[in-house]
């Protein structure tokens, strides 16, 4: 185990799987020479140059429609995508053609194509540079969503997304980029679908995901003192979804929260709430309840983005209220 | 090692035959439609026969093709059997997408068919991502895009053509100008009656081909093939040519956007009987020679689809298979 | 009340609303002199000429785009989108922009922008045709999306988004196309957020969309020989949805099942699951159950497309199901 | 009616006014960034000021601008006080969005800002849609965008240029070519160096001028508006210019992609101390003139920084008001 950030776990990762597979490369405005925007790249150029570090314009329709043929013909793109934010020009590639590509070609084709950035709100990044959208990937057939929440996930996660034939997402929240932690050294890889008991409790579950985690972690132990036990509980990956951690966590504990910075509707709270509803219902001794950010575009000023956010003051007192039914 | 001549007569035997079967197809398709043995929608390739074959024929195994709604001489071309195609269309699962693609989502991947596609665009960025492999990879193959006007005022165009031309990538675009995208004109879409000189832009060599003269077609393609293969980067071809036959199946031949004689007028230059009167002039095949290899295709395509029609439907269970690659 | 298809109906609306309203204009591919792919702007183009009926290049995000800036300047734009698998390509578009103009400009600009066509799966379309994605339009703060499954709702529904200073999707199933019924002669419009019951029942609630409503209520007239009180609902909006008629309907039968013929996760049904889950957990018998298409690509070959689609004998085994329970 | 002097007075006056009054915000905003009250990026436009100002000079508050992220520029020259800027990059509810925007996302409508955007390619698109409008409701007014080098390589400079020009729309689309896209450099991002010839790609006019001369910037765009109003059609204008400071304030004055020397080369083609020159040569002002003139701006802004520092924060519980127009 070494301390690493975040991003350094990451980039160790990509470092190991681009030495090992010579047909994995990066691309992105920045991704070449700069070391990438939020240093995901750094070093590589001088390692492997220009064709697998590869600057591009900016066209992320074109490049991610670049990268999908690129990954039906025997090479492993690997998109750095800064913001999801700009991505969003890319969807017709990603949900018409990317996800749908081994579906319409009956398996014979593969998609090995991993798409990495930012997600999440902070520092007054305002609307075009705070989405996260993930809700969305995991409701197109085809995709896996890796949001992890820590460096050791960090690496864990990205180094199975670099062997994965599916398409990845793999997205970073840019409140924990700089985040510090221990990282397993050599090989290190976290399946899909696991997620993680971060913390064991019996009183009731809280499901959060990626900054989330974090938060529920300190209201469950600032609730401790009150002698209330939490289970927190990191899916990890939401498509996969580990459905079975969550209810078998729901049988112990009876009550179930899930928070979620982004948006509630057709969420992955939703997803989660019909599911346990559906297949642990006897298991339930209250309503599930989810906390989520706004559903609204994030604005800039920290007086407003502080508001639209879930904090550990909203999360204790929806813990409150979930154990008080 | 062969003669020239040897070798021309098996070019030219190879793009007859080609261009012979892609229109011997489609219009058994065509009637197919009429039956209802179509489930979905059908554009022919009709008229249009000359690209595909003229571009194909300096294509190996192991270049790949990424085409569009309009796609079954690609595919042909690229070297899918008339019995898959048929079959796909018929929904079976011999088909060559093993009935989950139709006629707009045909793929055969083991011999560079990448993948034709019901949305206009996408096959540009693909062909010059198979071109990022194929120069990542050193492996000298190209990547190939076929696309109609249609797409040529889309963002795709544009960013595709862009990508490919800083990388130098191994990559060749072609355009099938056939004047119309469905019922629009080009001139409606587009101030500039032109596409091959928009590779100025990108700073590319564009090149305009008579689309109904194979030869030419072939000359052209042969020439840009062989350049992105010694890296010197991608080519845009703009082959002018027309569809003698409805935007899709069961739609006007004619309607508010062209008129009878237009279409009579582009019959007259069927790219079919061009190449005909070609060979025979130039004697590298006889008439009766030619005659035995039609009958000969029109026998084929007969039984293929006498095969297809007789082809299982694929199994209802499967159908959620393949949607990932791998189990979660 | 006149008979009249789907498409008749919704047409309507839009020949009242471009009569009285000189700032509508609708842009598509063929929405010109040939009336519309699927007939949407019969008869206008002689009426209302090339301006106001503006055929297109196939640049769905263009259009998208030029009409976000013509509505942000005082028109009002209609995108006839012909399949919404094409305009995904304007995701981008639509999402940081078209959605968030208001929210951005503080409310001081509107973005009075229709975008219709059709959704769903049918006819061998595959999957490039076929997708329906309002899930998606649901998650995303801005939008307004109008669901009508009958000819009657088509025309007032539509008449209301032609009045709507948010942007609203106006999707059309390809099944529903042609569907004939009544429909109220001259000013006809169905407000946003009121789901319609559309059968009595007490024995369990059916949430159904679109075409699915139409098998719902097959279903609850097969199963009421068998003394089967089925009630069935239409949202007939998803952004906003009318939780509040659902709820009383649950408050009566104690049992949901939400039918949809899209993908499941993070879903509409998840949603409405998730909500009622929330706020009427004490009204449930049984668990809340959904049924959706299966979570893949629509394939081409009836064979295959049928069977990934529920269809009436899948809704009565679910129905069966939910009540055992 | 005022003589062609007075007209030139006042032209060079408010041209002169304009620019001053960006390059000392900016340089404000800058030092505000270092004192941490700027809360998300600021992109400055140091460098770049004759264009925003040649362009808007043309323009009344009927005219629709629509920008990009480096907007500070455009949003005063077409009107947008320094203490709405101020305040708005300072998160406050005065600010010109009322702290919803930031840096990004500045509005102001109701003089014909629609919005800066923090998504490079969408407000030429917009552009062209506020054309439409123009068209449509025959108000003759002009839809404007301006964008970067970077835009160029982008979908939406190909669909919405070819939008325009098919539909005749009154547009301008004005490319701020400062060679670099963050440090990316135009020559990497196409192999095409000139923006301009571009427009023929889309049969319409297209302008090649010195961006850092504000009367060359001024005399193309009066023209290109002036054909617009007139219904002759959009016009794309590429003005050559630089940004003599950082991509984005805490980023680094040059790096791997341009050299001090270039920076130090481009800073004596300041377009104000040009500008300045030309005043003078011409004596269409003094020395004194613009010596007073230039005070007044920096009192004007050192105040409005007092009064933006001093303003209120929005109220957080109107945070989730305007995601929509109207109730459910
Ligand atoms: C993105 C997208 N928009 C719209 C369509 C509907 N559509 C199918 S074919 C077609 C016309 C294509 O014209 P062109 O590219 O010239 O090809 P052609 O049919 O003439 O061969 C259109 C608009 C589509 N398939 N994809
Ligand atoms: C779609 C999109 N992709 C990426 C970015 C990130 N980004 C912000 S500014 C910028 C460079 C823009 O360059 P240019 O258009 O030349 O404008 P300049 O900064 O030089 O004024 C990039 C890549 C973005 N804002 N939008
Ligand atoms: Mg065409
Ligand atoms: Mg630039």
């Amino acid at each position: 185990m070494t301390e690493k950030t975040f991003t350094e776990a990451a980039r160790e990762a990509l470092t190991d799987a681009m030495d090992a597979d010579p047909t994995i490369f990066v691309v992105g405005e920045g991704a070449g020479e700069r070391g990438g925007n939020f240093e995901t790249t750094l070093g590589l150029y001088e390692k492997h140059g220009p064709v697998r570090l590869c600057d591009t314009p900016i066209c992320e329709r074109g490049f991610i429609g670049m990268c999908t043929g690129a990954a039906m013909t025997g090479t492993r793109p690997v998109v750095d995508f800064m913001f999801t934010d700009f991505i969003l020009d890319g969807l017709g590639e990603l949900i018409n053609q990317t996800s749908k590509m081994q579906y319409m070609s009956n398996g014979r084709l593969k998609m090995p194509m991993v798409l990495r950035g930012c997600i999440g709100i902070g520092h007054s990044a305002a609307t075009h540079h705070s989405g996260s959208y993930y809700p969305l990937f995991a409701h197109i057939p085809g995709f896996r969503v890796a949001l992890p929440s820590n460096p050791a996930d960090a690496k864990g996660l990205f180094a199975t997304a670099l062997q994965s034939d599916d398409p990845v997402f793999f997205m970073e929240h840019r409140q924990l980029l700089s985040l510090k932690g221990p990282v397993p050294d050599g090989e290190h890889r976290v399946p899909f679908g696991q997620a993680a008991v971060v913390r064991e409790g019996t009183d009731a579950t809280i499901v959060a995901l990626t900054v989330m985690v974090h938060h529920a972690l300190q209201v469950a132990e600032e609730l401790s003192g009150e002698g209330v036990s939490l289970e927190v509980i990191d899916p990890r990956t939401v498509a996969p979804l580990d459905m079975e951690t969550i209810l078998e966590s729901v049988r112990k504990t009876g009550r179930l929260l899930i928070v979620d910075e982004t948006f509630m509707p057709c969420g992955i709270g939703a997803e989660i709430s019909a599911h346990v509803t559906e297949h642990g219902f006897d298991e339930l001794d209250a309503p599930i309840m989810r906390l989520n950010g706004a559903h609204v575009p994030t604005p800039y000023s920290p007086a407003l983005e502080q508001a639209i956010v879930p904090d550990r003051a909203a999360l204790a007192r929806a813990v409150r209220g979930l154990l008080a039914e | 090692m062969q003669s020239d001549a040897g070798e021309r007569f098996e070019l030219h035997r190879w793009l007859y035959r080609t261009m012979f079967t892609i229109r011997t197809v489609e219009e058994r398709l065509a009637r197919s439609f009429m039956a209802g043995l179509i489930h979905g929608a059908c554009h022919t390739y009709v008229g249009e026969e000359a690209v595909a074959a003229g571009v194909c024929a300096s294509l190996s195994e192991d270049d790949a093709v990424f085409s569009t709604h309009r796609g079954h001489g690609h595919a042909l071309a690229k070297g899918v059997s008339p019995v898959a195609l048929i079959a796909e269309l018929y929904g079976r699962e011999t088909g060559v997408s093993h009935g989950r693609g139709g006629s707009m989502h045909l793929f055969a991947p083991e011999i560079g068919l990448m993948g034709t596609s019901g949305i206009v665009g996408p096959c540009i960025l693909q062909a010059a991502g198979a071109g990022y492999s194929a120069k990542l990879l050193g492996n000298g193959s190209v990547g190939v895009a076929f696309f109609g006007d249609g797409a040529v005022g889309n963002g795709a165009f544009h960013e595709g053509l862009n990508l490919a031309a800083i990388y130098d990538l191994p990559a060749l675009f072609v355009c099938e100008n056939n004047l119309y995208a469905t019922e629009v004109p080009f001139s409606h879409a587009s101030r500039n009656p032109e596409v091959a000189p928009r590779a100025e832009n990108y700073g590319i060599p564009g090149v305009t081909v008579d689309g109904n003269d194979v030869l030419a077609v072939h000359e052209a393609a042969s020439r840009a093939i062989r350049r992105a293969r010694d890296g010197g980067g991608p080519t845009l071809i703009e082959a002018r040519t027309y569809r003698t036959r409805p935007h899709a199946e069961g739609m006007g031949l004619t309607g508010v956007y062209r008129t009878e004689e237009e279409v009579a007028a582009w019959r007259e230059k069927d790219p079919i009987k061009m190449f005909r009167s070609r060979i025979l002039s130039d004697e590298t095949m006889t008439e009766s020679d030619l005659d035995r290899m039609e009958s000969d295709i029109k026998s084929e395509v007969d039984e293929a689809e006498q095969e297809a029609a007789a082809a299982p439907w694929p199994d209802r269970g499967t159908a959620a298979r393949h949607a990932y690659r791998e189990a979660p």
